[in-house]
Parts: structure tokens; C-alpha cells; sequence
């Protein structure tokens, strides 16, 4: 067996034992299972990538499952710059999360099933990135998905947490719809699934054009904007994002690694993946660019007002994954994998950090009833102090590089570059600011909360804090293999992924390129000095600001209205629709939504059709006689003798 | 000379017979009988080709055609003694346990 | 003409007694029909040069079946019978669907093309005497199909004693 | 007169099975011990396995043939008997039905359709049919204290002579049409004579014969009466072995003798398989008992197989034989986890059951899955396979339906599903875990993931 197998292969096994030995014979040791399964992982993840990094790429079948004509479904392997940096993301922050949640997790009663999942999902995000072909891709697509319902849903106890579980999947639904369209036509154009082949045939299909509804569409366009649906879904972009910051009622463990650091990920991979589909269609760059821009200012203007913890990191992250689509759909897809890989630790060490607060907190997540931690809680403090200078862009950290990597390469690229780079510094200060924002109310001035709260506050366990080290560590030394040629560095990693991502010709010059960087490091001062003065010097100013603009105030707040706007123009037409049609017909049933109604309608066609069963013999015979006679007469019409 | 056709007529007059027995009526021996009847007929139609084609094939099949009938009954009638044994029935509106 | 005057009558008195089976509210009365009625397809057996087979017909189904049919009649509670309701409510569907199948039987066989002819003619039969030939063919050529067959009257004895026996 | 001893070879593997089934009677006054005539039964059944290989040729005077289209069907009762037998062991002890007769009888039934499967002269298929359904009748009935179970084995009993007098009728008339009752001689005779009404008439009625044998619509209605009613090991041999057996005649007997109306007796089937996957697949949605939804779920796979005979190619007979193959296994692995629980007849009593039994819960997730066709279990390769070569032969619009339907069926097995995972267990699940049991779950659950992890082992 060869080692690459054994990169996703460990996780599954690992799964495998504590779902069938974690009940009885496990238990409390379940971690140990996973851990070293992921650990083993990490390793081998680690020796492929200096593999990778010395010029080897691997591309190769494991597995022919079906073999049916032209249509081939294999499980095989593709590991090349792109895969490696993504493996060795994966792998480490699961390895990360899965100590993390070692500490978090303790005592709960559903402590083997969480390692289980949580390998589960390792498993098939291993799967998804090293896939050599579209299908396997799209299985681990999927695969992942679903962990993530279980894992949102891990407390189905809650309501709300089966509800954000419900509302992630139907939502995915509608992007994966779109994808999946992608994924047949693909099929059906090339006629193969595997990377290898679709990319060399690909240039075939440039100009042609098919005709829907009486329009003549882009091929390559049409193709590339299906894809381009599942990423929005998975990737938490408008208009699918309202999933995102609902998933936070899943475990904190869970957020950091699927919903910050990998799955959520997987739409940029796709996209950067399928770069020369992409890049021979404009017009889905610059869809994918604007998406990618609105997103991440729509996101971080949401993120200023939000009081919930986990939520303010949430929209956090849709806004970040809105960079990266930015820098993608600029072409600078070297500098938005870049990103994606800073940003998972980051990002990670955030959300653990958030899950540390948590856990001393007894569960409170309102940073307004927090206050003062610093003292209490001196690790958690300096590395989320770490993580949010790395976000905010300061210079020497991990966020900076990746973050004017892409701004740079945005504002080199034409008008629409120009555009999404105005919005992409705006973004920039937003996010230092909101990201102060939680450091000067939870940790600084004084504490907030109940004297019960106060009293119970303490650093979290060892088991915690190292992974919070590590991933500080990351945060700040993760883009130093970005160092930009104008700041003197090699920019090693743009030059690593260049073979497989490309990356964008710049004719500007250093000068030009030091006014962006200036502009960006002064925007993320800026933002944090004003976070500083709000929260810091004057309390009180926020207030005044909001009592102000209590219009904008409200309806940031209310996250622009879209979950109720979803209410609106989806949620109500759907029932109102099932409520006056469907009750007409079916005595006055009321019934929910049209996700019940047709099964309901079958239901009921059902009952109807069951009647004929009456259970007498005669019935039957009259069914076969009628049945034969039925069939006699119409051959007998049919042959017209 | 009598016609093929006759017998054959013949014949399907009482399978039919026996189909409507079958489907009309409620006592479960009166079906068991119509299955008889069918069966009869069936018979009536294979000797007759027997007769005409000048092949003794339809003979034995009816040979075996009686045998089965002989044993179909006993197993019927036997199953319907066991039904009997627990629940006095022998009409199928009483047997109406299982639908839907 | 003698014989289609004869086949005339069989036909008729067949399907008044085929009714009469299906219609008597008791089923002794039915039984009884019945066996006239085999009485009369051994006839036309032996009409049709089918001598063994018209004695089989009535030793074993005019002999065994329906005395088995009697033994379980008198058996169960025929009482019943008399009061409740001889057929089922759909009745008159039936009769309708049993006449279009008859109609449709009727017009599919009348183009019937027979079969070409066999070399057991009715001469050679009788030179044989018919059980003779039958049983010759029943050993020889249909040896297998005899053997399955033995196996169904097995499974009918077998099935009649797990069913019907009492046990401890 | 000098008449040849007959050429044994071929029909090794039914005279075993008979014998063996008749010495069981004879032990069965011996051993106290059932099991010992279970075990008996099985090795019976492991020996007509080894040596039916090497059955091939014709007999009898071209009666019966040992081919590998009925030797590849010959497998599939095997293993649908010796799985029966596996799971019956306790569970027919627990019901008070354990009389040795009923492996005999098992046996007995299981020879009736090797001998369908084999039967090259309409006359042993007729006999065949009748061993087979005979055998059947009895084992539906044999809780015979059980008024269910009474009224089962008569429903049943009623039906089956209704239909099989039917298919003697058509038998009849293409016996005088033809002077023969050789599948192969009548095809000969008729592409010589041409199509006739007649000819019509008589396909049409042994095929509503055959399509009641798989329960197809509307020809179907016994089928959830009789599962519900048989005890459960029973309604597993029963959903796999004369289904199998019906589509093992049907593809002899419309494949050649009625080789020259293939339009017509395809336009036919067409209908029923459209008719039978929609009954099956909507009326299972209501089902509160597991035994009778996973009636009409067999009610609806007959429909998906019987695509695989509108084909009308090689590929698509293979891949109906193929899907049989699968359909064993995940059919009766299905209903092996209805036997296991001490209360497992209705939806309501799986509430719960991953918490309380994970692993019953687990594995009835995997037959759940592989009856939905999720991949990656062998349910998905049967229709896979399946819908590909119909997809080949033409049949494209078919196969959208079938895929339409088989996503309303998912509506249904995954309620199981959420039954058991998703809901609150009302109160604890007894089992009744033996040896013999769980060697049979064992089995089917490994072929059903075995299959669909290394599908080129049956396809191809």
C-alpha cells in the first residue's frame, strides 16, 4: 500500500473504530483513536509536501469502481502544489482541533461520536482535495456537507442547533444544485470527469455557445457559473451566506475547523482548481471577483455591530472567503490559496480562542457582559491579540502578506481590479476594527458579567492552550514564505504555486506598490486606533453613534435583513402557496413549506390509492381480470385485428 | 366431425365460468372449485387438440394437470381447516385482517 | 350430425352445470354439480378417443377430490352459508368483465391455426389400446416431468399433515 | 422396445436437493434437534453449489437444460435458501412453528425453481411453478395458529391457483398452435407461421402468470397481504426466491418462444414496469409495518428489473440477473434485522434504535441505503448496471422515470433511517442474537458492501 493511501485512509479508519467500539469499550479514550489516526496523517502530509516542493507532482488511479464505456469512476490520487499546501492546512488544524477538543469536549455524553465525526469529515476533505477527478470532488463535496450537518446539529437537543443543521442543508442544496448541473454538463461536453483530461480539452469548447430560452450563452461561461453556484453555496457567499453564522450552534471545535479553516475553504479550492476553465471566461472572473468583493464588505459591515462572539469571527470569515474568491476572480489565484492558508490559522486560532473565552465563561457569548479577561485568562488573551493583528493586516504577520498579496495584484488588474481593491481596503479597516472590537470588550476594561461568572473564571486546560500556542505560532510566521520581492523577500510561495495556479503579469513598479501596502497598513491602524478610541477611551461613543445612525445601527443589527428577506420573498410564498392551494385540496390539511407539500401530496395520493387494497380476496382477482382484460384489448387494438 | 372450434369455445365458456366464480363469490370452497373448473376446461381444450393434432403431448399433460389439481386441493383444503381451526371462517369478507 | 348432436348436448348440459356450481348458496349442492359435471367431461373424453383419461377423470377428481371436498365441507359449518351473502357487491363488474374476456377469448381463437399433425393418429392409438400408448409415452419421453410430479403429491402430503395434523 | 437410460449429469444438483429434502422428512423422526436438519439442509445446499458448475448440457430428451443463464439463477436460490435457512433457525422456534418439514419444505421449493430456471418443455416449467408454489403455500402457512398467517397461506393459495390456471390456459393454446410444448420447437414453429391473435391471447396470459409470480401490477396485490402475514423468514425466501424464478422463466420463455412478437410483449411489459414502479413506490410511503412496506419496495424493484428485460439486449438481461444477485442479499439482510428484534414489525418500534443498538441500527442503515441505491452499496451498482443498459438499448425516458421513482422510494427507507437516528427511543429494543443469525447478517452485509466497493466482482 502505498503512503499517499493512507493520508485520507487513517481518518476513516479512525472513524470506523470509535463508531463501533466508542460505546462500549472506548469511551473516554476515543480522542486517542482519532488523534493519532490524524497525527499519522500530518506526517505524511508533511514528507509529501517536500516531496511536492522538490518537483514531484503524483497523479494516479487507486481504485477503477466503475468502468462503463467512456464513463470511468475511479478514487485517484492528484497531489500537486495545490493539493500539498491544502493537505498540510487540513491536516495540521484537524490534528490542532482534534487536541483542542480533547479539553472542550470533556464530559460530554457524546464524546466518541464527536471524534468520530470529526475524523469522518477529516477524512472526506482529504478526499475532496486530493481527488484527481470531478466525481470524487464532488463525493467528498458532499461527504462534507453532511459531517458538517451532524456536527452543527451535534447537540440535536437544542432546537436551534437541529434548525441551523436543517437550514445549512437546504441552502447548500440550492448551490449544489447549480454544481452538480456544472459537474453533467462537464461530463456531457468533454465526456470525462478527470482533472487531467478536462483541462487539455477544455480549449475545444471556447465560442461555442448553447441556446437556452431563446439566448445564446457562453459555453465555458455557462460551465464555469454552475461551478461557480457550489462554491457560493459551500463558501458561504451572497446570497447563500445565511447559513454560515447559524452553523456557530455546533460545537466551537467544529467552527474552527469546518467552518473557518477547511470546508468553507472548499469553494475557493474548487475555483482555484479549475482555474483554466475559469480564466477563459471573463465575464465568470469578474462575477466571481465582485461576488467575492461584495461579500467580504457586506460581510465585515455586519461583523461591526454583532455583540455574539462567535457570530462577529463568523461573518469574519464569510468576509475573509470573500477575499479569496476577490483574488481569484482577479486571477491572482496563487495569492487567494495564499490566503486561504493564513487564514486557517488565524481564523482557527480566533475561533479557539473564542471557544476558550466560552469555556471560561460558562457558554456566555455576549462580548457586551465580558470585560477584563486579560488577567484572568493571560494565554488566550495574547494569542487571540495575535490572531487579530495577523487579520488585521499588521505588517510582519501572517494576514499582511497574504492580504497585500492580493490588494497588490487587485490593483494591477484593469478597472475591475481597481474597484474590488477600493472595496478590499475598506474591508481592510472594517476588519481591524471589529476585530479590536472584541479584544477592548472582552479582555480589556473592566468585567461585565454576573459575580458567579466572575468567580468561575480561569485559563483553560493545557490540552487547550498548546493548541492555541501552535496555531499563534502559524499565525504570525505562516506568510513568511510571502515576503513580496519589494519588501525584499523571494515571494516563494507565488513561485511554488505558479506552475499549476499561474500567476498574474505586474508591470507596476516597487514605488506603486508600496502606496498600496501603505494604504492597507494605514487602514488597519486606522481601524484599530478608532476600535481603540470606541472601546477603549470612550465607551460611551458607540452608543451615541448608534442612537445617530439608528437606522444604519438597526439594520446592520439585523444583518441587512436577508434571513428575513429569504422570509419574505421564499420562506411565505412557499407557505402561502401550499396554505391556499394544497388545502383546498386536501380538506384543509394545513401544511408547511413545499418541502412537505409534494411528499404530502404523494402521502395523500397514497392513502387514496390504498383504498383499492381492500384486504378481499375477490378484490384482487377483480384487479388481475381487469388487469388482463386491460391488456387484451389493448394489444387486440393496437395489432388491429 | 365436430369443429375445433367447438371445444375450444367450450372450454373457454367454462373458464370464464370459473374466473367469474372466482370472483364473485365469497365462500372460499365455491373459489377453490372455480379454480377446479378452470382447470377443467383446460383440460377440455388440451385433449381436444389432443384429438385433432394427432398427439398424445396434450394427454399427458393433462395426466399431470389432474395430479397437481388433486394435490392443490388437499393443500387448499388443508390451509383453510387450519384457518377454520382458529377463526371459523370461510368467507373472504371474514379474512380482511390484512390491507391497505 | 349424430355426433355434433351429441357434442350439443354435452356443451349445453356443461355450462348449465358450471353455473349451477358457481351459483348454489350451499357448497354441498355445488360439490354435487360438480361431480355431474366431471361425469360429463369423462364423456367427451371418451368422445374424443381419450379413454384413460375419462377414467382417470372420474376415479381420481370425480373419486378423491370431491370427496375431499365433501369430508371438508361437512368438517366446517355450512350453516353460514345459508344467511349470509352469496356474492360480493362488485358482482355485476364481474359478470361484465368475465363477458368482455369471453367476447375478446372468442374473437382471438377463432383464427386459431392449428398445430401440424402428430404421428399418433387415432387408428394407431387404437391399435395400441390408448393406455398403452399414454403410459408408454408417460415412461419414456415424459419419465422427468412424472418424477416432479410424484414430488407434488410429496409436498401435498407433507403439507396436509404440517397443516391439518394435531401435535404434542 | 429399447429406450436409453437418460443422461444424469445435468439435473446433479436437483436430484441432491430432492433427495436431500426427502431424507430430511425421514430424519426429522429422528432428531429431536431441528437445527440438525438446518444443517443438514445447509450442506445439501453448499454440495448442489459445488457440483453445479459442472451440470452443463441437456437432458431428457431436451426437456431440461443446465445452461449458465439457469445456473447463474440456480446460484441465487442457493443463496436465498441457505440464507433463509440461516435466519429461520431461532426464529421459527420463537414463532412455535418449528416442524422439521419446514426445511424440508424450503428445499423442496427451492428445487421447483431451479427446475423453472432449467425447464426447456413448458411442462416441467408448469411443474416446476407448481413445486415451487405448492412448497410456498404450506410455509406461508405454517404458523398455522396464527390467524395471519392463516389467512397469508389462503390469500395466496387463491391467487396462485387462479393464476396459474390462467397460465395453463395459455399454455393450452399454444400447444394448438404449435403441436409442441418445447420453448425452442414452439419458437421454430411460430416464426414459420407467422403472428396470430391467437398467439396474443396466449402470451398475454402466461405472462400475467409470470407477472404475478414477481408481483408486478396490477397483478400484485396478494404480494403485501402474504408478506405481512408469512412469518418473516418466510417473506424473505419468498421476496427473493419465486421473484427470481418468475424473471428466470420470463426471460426463457419471452426471449424464445415468443421471439417474434418482442414488440408487442414489450410495449406490454413497458406499461406494467411504469404501473408497478409507481404503485410500489407510492403506496409504500403510507406503510406503518415494515413488512409490508418492504413488500411494496419488492413490488417496485420487480418494476426496475423488469427494465432490465424490456431491453431486450444481452446487457440487460445481465444486468437483471445481476440486480436478482444483489437484490438477495440486501433484501434478506433487510429482513434479517426485522428478525433480530424481539418487536420489529413496525416503523414505530426502530424509534430510537441507534441509541439503544447501534450497531442493529447501523446495519439496517446499510440495507436501507443499499434498497435506496446510495452508493456506496451494492444497491447503487444493481441500478446502476441496471439503467445504463437500458439506457443503451434506447430507453432513456424509462430510465428518467425509474430514477423519478427511485428518488420517492428514498422518501420511505430513509424514514427507517430517521426512525432510528433521528428520533427518541420509547422504550428498549430486545434481541434475539444466535450464532446461525448473525453469520447471515454477516454475510449479506458484507456482500452489499463488498459489491459496491469492488462492483467489477459481479459486473462484467
Amino acid at each position: 500500500m502505498d503512503k499517499y493511501l493512507l493520508i485520507p485512509l487513517l481518518p476513516l479508519i479512525a472513524f470506523t473504530i470509535n463508531i463501533v467500539f466508542g460505546k462500549g469499550i472506548i469511551k473516554e479514550k476515543a480522542h486517542w483513536v482519532s488523534i493519532l489516526a490524524v497525527l499519522g496523517s500530518f506526517v505524511i502530509s508533511a514528507s509529501t509536501f517536500t516531496e511536492v516542493l522538490n518537483g514531484k507532482i503524483i497523479n494516479y488511479d487507486v481504485y477503477n469502481w466503475i468502468v462503463s464505456g467512456n464513463f470511468r469512476v475511479t478514487i485517484g490520487f492528484l497531489i500537486d502544489q495545490l493539493t500539498a499546501i491544502m493537505l498540510i492546512v487540513v491536516t495540521s488544524v484537524s490534528l490542532l482541533v482534534h487536541i483542542y477538543s480533547v479539553g472542550y469536549m470533556h464530559g460530554d455524553k457524546g464524546y466518541y461520536r464527536f471524534f468520530a465525526y470529526l475524523s469522518l469529515f477529516t477524512f472526506s476533505m482529504l478526499m475532496l482535495v486530493m481527488g484527481n477527478n470531478l466525481l470524487q470532488l464532488y463525493f467528498g463535496w458532499e461527504a462534507v456537507g453532511l459531517c458538517s450537518y451532524f456536527l452543527i446539529g451535534f447537540w440535536y437537543e437544542k432546537k436551534s442547533a437541529a434548525d441551523a443543521g436543517k437550514k445549512a442543508f437546504i441552502v447548500n442544496r440550492f448551490g449544489d444544485f447549480g454544481f452538480g448541473l456544472g459537474v453533467i454538463m462537464i461530463f456531457l461536453m468533454l465526456g470525462t470527469v478527470h482533472y487531467s483530461d478536462i483541462f487539455s480539452k477544455v480549449g475545444t469548447l471556447t465560442g461555442q455557445t448553447i441556446n437556452i430560452l431563446g439566448y445564446n450563452v457562453d459555453l465555458i461561461t455557462l460551465i464555469a457559473l454552475l461551478l461557480f453556484c457550489g462554491a457560493v453555496g459551500k463558501s458561504a457567499q451572497i446570497p447563500l451566506h445565511v447559513w454560515l453564522p447559524d452553523a456557530m450552534e455546533g460545537p466551537t471545535p467544529v467552527s474552527a475547523l469546518i467552518h473557518a479553516a477547511t470546508m468553507v475553504t472548499a469553494g475557493v479550492f474548487m475555483v482555484a482548481r479549475f482555474n483554466p476553465l475559469f480564466s477563459l471566461s471573463e465575464v465568470a472572473m469578474n462575477v466571481v471577483a465582485l461576488t467575492g468583493a461584495i461579500t467580504s464588505l457586506f460581510a465585515a459591515t455586519i461583523a461591526l455591530v454583532q455583540n455574539d462572539i462567535k457570530r462577529i469571527v463568523a461573518y469574519s470569515t464569510v468576509s475573509q472567503l470573500g477575499y479569496m474568491f476577490l483574488a481569484c476572480g482577479v486571477g491572482a489565484y496563487g495569492a487567494g490559496i495564499f490566503h486561504l492558508y493564513t487564514h486557517a490559522y488565524f481564523k482557527a486560532l480566533l475561533f479557539l480562542g473564542a471557544g476558550s473565552v466560552m469555556h471560561a465563561m460558562a457558554g456566555e457569548l455576549d462580548v457586551q457582559k465580558m470585560g477584563g479577561l486579560k488577567k484572568h485568562m493571560p494565554i488566550t488573551y495574547i494569542t487571540f491579540l495575535i490572531a487579530s493583528l495577523s487579520i488585521a493586516g499588521i505588517p510582519g504577520l501572517a494576514g499582511f502578506f497574504s492580504k497585500d498579496e492580493i490588494l497588490w495584484l487587485a490593483y494591477n488588474h484593469g478597472m475591475v481590479g481597481k474597484i474590488v481593491w477600493a472595496m478590499g481596503t475598506v474591508v481592510a479597516a472594517l476588519t481591524a476594527f471589529y476585530s479590536f472590537r472584541i479584544i477592548f470588550l472582552a479582555f480589556h476594561g473592566k468585567f461585565r458579567g454576573t459575580h458567579e461568572q466572575e468567580h468561575h473564571l480561569h485559563e483553560s486546560p493545557k490540552v487547550m492552550t498548546i493548541p492555541l500556542i501552535i496555531l499563534a505560532i502559524g499565525a504570525i510566521s505562516a506568510g513568511w514564505f510571502g515576503i513580496p520581492a519589494a519588501l525584499g523577500g523571494s515571494n516563494a510561495i507565488a513561485h511554488f504555486f505558479e506552475p499549476v495556479l499561474g500567476h498574474p503579469h505586474v508591470t507596476a513598479g516597487h514605488e506603486e506598490e508600496f502606496m498600496v501596502m501603505g494604504i492597507s497598513i494605514a487602514a488597519a491602524i486606522g481601524g484599530i486606533f478608532i476600535s481603540w478610541i470606541f472601546y477603549s477611551l470612550k465607551p460611551e461613543m458607540p452608543k451615541n453613534l448608534a442612537k445617530k445612525f439608528k437606522r444604519i445601527y438597526i439594520t446592520l443589527w439585523n444583518k441587512y435583513y436577508v434571513d428575513e428577506l429569504y422570509d419574505f420573498i421564499i420562506v411565505r410564498p412557499m407557505k402561502w402557496l401550499a396554505n391556499s392551494i394544497l388545502v383546498a385540496v386536501t380538506d384543509g390539511k394545513i401544511i408547511e413549506g413545499i418541502v412537505n407539500g409534494v411528499p404530502q401530496a404523494i402521502r395523500n395520493f397514497s392513502e387514496r390509492l390504498r383504498k383499492l387494497q381492500t384486504g378481499q380476496l375477490q378484490h384482487y382477482g377483480l384487479g388481475m381480470a381487469l388487469g388482463l382484460f386491460v391488456i387484451l384489448a389493448l394489444v387486440l387494438i393496437a395489432a388491429g385485428r | 366431425m365436430v369443429p375445433l372450434n367447438w371445444y375450444i369455445g367450450l372450454s373457454a365458456v367454462i373458464f370464464v365460468i370459473g374466473m367469474v366464480g372466482f370472483i364473485v363469490r365469497k365462500n372460499i370452497l365455491i373459489m377453490l372449485m372455480s379454480i377446479e373448473l378452470m382447470l377443467n376446461s383446460v383440460n377440455i381444450s388440451l385433449v381436444a387438440f389432443s384429438h385433432y393434432l394427432q398427439d398424445l403431448r396434450g394427454q399427458v399433460f393433462v395426466f399431470f394437470i389432474i395430479t397437481v389439481a388433486a394435490a392443490e386441493a388437499a393443500i387448499g383444503l388443508a390451509i383453510l381447516v387450519a384457518l377454520f381451526k382458529n377463526k371459523a371462517a370461510v368467507h373472504t369478507d371474514e379474512i380482511m385482517e390484512m390491507k391497505g | 350430425m349424430l355426433s355434433k348432436l351429441f357434442f350439443g348436448y354435452f356443451a349445453v348440459i356443461m355450462v348449465a352445470l358450471s353455473l349451477l356450481v358457481i351459483t348454489r348458496r350451499n357448497p354441498v349442492h355445488s360439490v354435487l354439480w360438480m361431480l355431474v359435471l366431471f361425469f360429463h367431461i369423462a364423456g367427451l373424453y371418451l368422445f374424443l378417443n381419450a379413454e384413460f383419461l375419462a377414467a382417470v377423470q372420474v376415479i381420481l377428481y370425480a373419486g378423491a377430490i370431491l370427496v375431499l371436498f365433501l369430508f371438508v365441507i361437512m368438517m366446517l359449518n355450512i350453516k353460514v352459508e345459508i344467511t349470509a351473502e352469496r356474492f360480493i357487491g362488485e358482482w355485476p363488474i364481474g359478470v361484465a368483465l368475465g363477458l368482455s374476456i369471453l367476447m375478446l377469448i372468442y374473437f382471438t381463437t377463432s383464427k386459431l391455426i392449428q398445430g401440424p399433425a402428430g404421428q399418433f393418429s387415432i387408428e394407431a392409438i387404437k391399435a395400441e389400446t390408448h393406455t398403452k400408448a399414454l403410459g408408454k409415452v408417460l415412461y419414456t419421453e415424459y419419465l422427468f416431468p412424472f418424477e416432479i410430479a410424484s414430488l407434488i403429491l410429496l409436498i401435498a402430503i407433507v403439507g396436509a399433515i404440517v397443516l391439518a395434523k394435531k401435535r404434542g | 422396445m429399447n429406450i436409453p437410460f437418460p443422461d444424469l449429469r445435468p439435473v446433479t444438483p436437483e436430484i441432491i436437493m430432492t433427495l436431500s429434502a426427502t431424507a430430511l422428512l425421514i430424519l426429522e423422526l429422528i432428531f429431536k434437534n431441528k437445527g440438525v436438519l438446518a444443517f443438514i439442509g445447509i450442506l445439501a445446499a453448499a454440495a448442489v453449489m459445488y457440483i453445479m458448475p459442472a451440470s452443463m448440457g441437456e437432458t431428457f430428451g431436451g426437456m431440461f437444460i443446465s445452461d449458465s443463464y439457469s445456473i447463474f439463477f440456480k446460484f441465487i436460490f442457493i443463496i436465498n435458501l441457505i440464507l433463509t435457512i440461516l435466519i429461520s433457525l431461532r426464529y421459527i422456534q420463537r414463532q412455535k412453528a418449528e416442524y422439521g418439514e419446514y426445511y424440508s419444505l424450503l428445499l423442496f421449493a427451492t428445487a421447483g425453481m431451479m427446475l423453472m430456471a432449467s425447464a426447456k418443455d413448458l411442462i416441467i416449467l408448469y411443474l416446476g411453478l407448481e413445486l415451487m408454489a405448492l412448497s410456498t403455500y404450506i410455509l406461508a402457512g405454517i404458523k398455522r395458529h396464527d390467524v395471519k398467517s392463516n389467512e397469508a397461506a389462503i390469500k395466496y393459495f387463491l391467487l396462485g391457483g387462479f393464476s396459474s390456471a390462467l397460465l395453463l390456459y395459455g399454455i393450452s393454446l399454444l400447444y394448438g398452435m404449435t403441436t409442441t410444448t418445447d420453448i425452442y420447437k414452439i419458437a421454430e414453429h411460430l416464426k414459420a407461421t407467422g403472428v396470430t391473435t391467437t398467439l396474443l391471447l396466449s402470451m398475454i396470459l402466461i405472462a400475467v402468470a409470470f407477472l404475478f409470480k414477481i408481483a408486478a401490477a396490477p397483478f400484485h396485490m396478494w404480494a403485501p397481504d402474504v408478506y405481512e402475514g408469512a412469518p418473516t423468514s418466510i417473506t424473505a425466501f419468498m421476496s427473493v426466491g419465486p421473484k427470481a424464478a418468475g424473471f428466470a422463466v420470463i426471460g426463457r420463455v419471452f426471449y424464445t418462444a415468443f421471439q417474434n412478437i418482442q414488440t408487442d410483449w414489450t410495449t406490454i411489459l413497458i406499461g406494467i414496469a411504469i404501473l408497478t414502479m409507481a404503485v410500489g413506490n407510492i403506496l409504500a410511503i403510507v406503510q406503518t409495518n415494515i413488512k409490508r412496506m418492504l413488500a411494496y419496495s419488492s413490488i417496485a424493484h420487480a418494476g426496475y428489473i423488469l427494465l432490465g428485460i424490456i431491453a431486450g439486449t444481452t446487457e440487460g438481461l445481465n444486468a437483471m440477473m445481476t440486480y436478482l444477485f444483489i437484490y438477495a442479499f440486501m433484501n434478506i439482510g433487510a429482513f434479517a434485522i426485522v428478525i433480530i428484534l424481539d418487536r420489529g414489525e413496525e416503523l414505530s418500534d426502530y424509534e430510537g434504535l441507534a441509541k439503544n443498538r447501534p450497531l442493529v441500527a447501523a446495519l439496517m442503515l446499510v440495507f436501507m441505503f443499499s434498497l435506496t441505491g446510495i452508493p456506496p452499496t451494492a444497491g447503487f451498482i444493481a441500478k446502476f448496471n441496471l439503467f445504463t443498459a437500458v439506457i443503451k438499448a434506447g430507453y432513456t425516458w424509462l430510465v428518467i422515470i425509474a430514477v423519478m421513482f427511485s428518488a420517492i422510494s428514498a422518501y420511505y427507507y430513509l424514514r427507517v433511517v430517521m426512525n432510528m437516528y433521528m428520533k427518541e427511543m420509547k422504550q428498549e429494543a430486545a434481541i434475539h442474537l444466535s450464532p446461525s443469525l448473525s453469520l447471515a447478517i454477516l454475510i449479506t452485509v458484507l456482500m452489499v458492501l463488498i459489491i459496491g466497493i469492488m462492483p467489477s466482482m459481479v459486473i462484467g
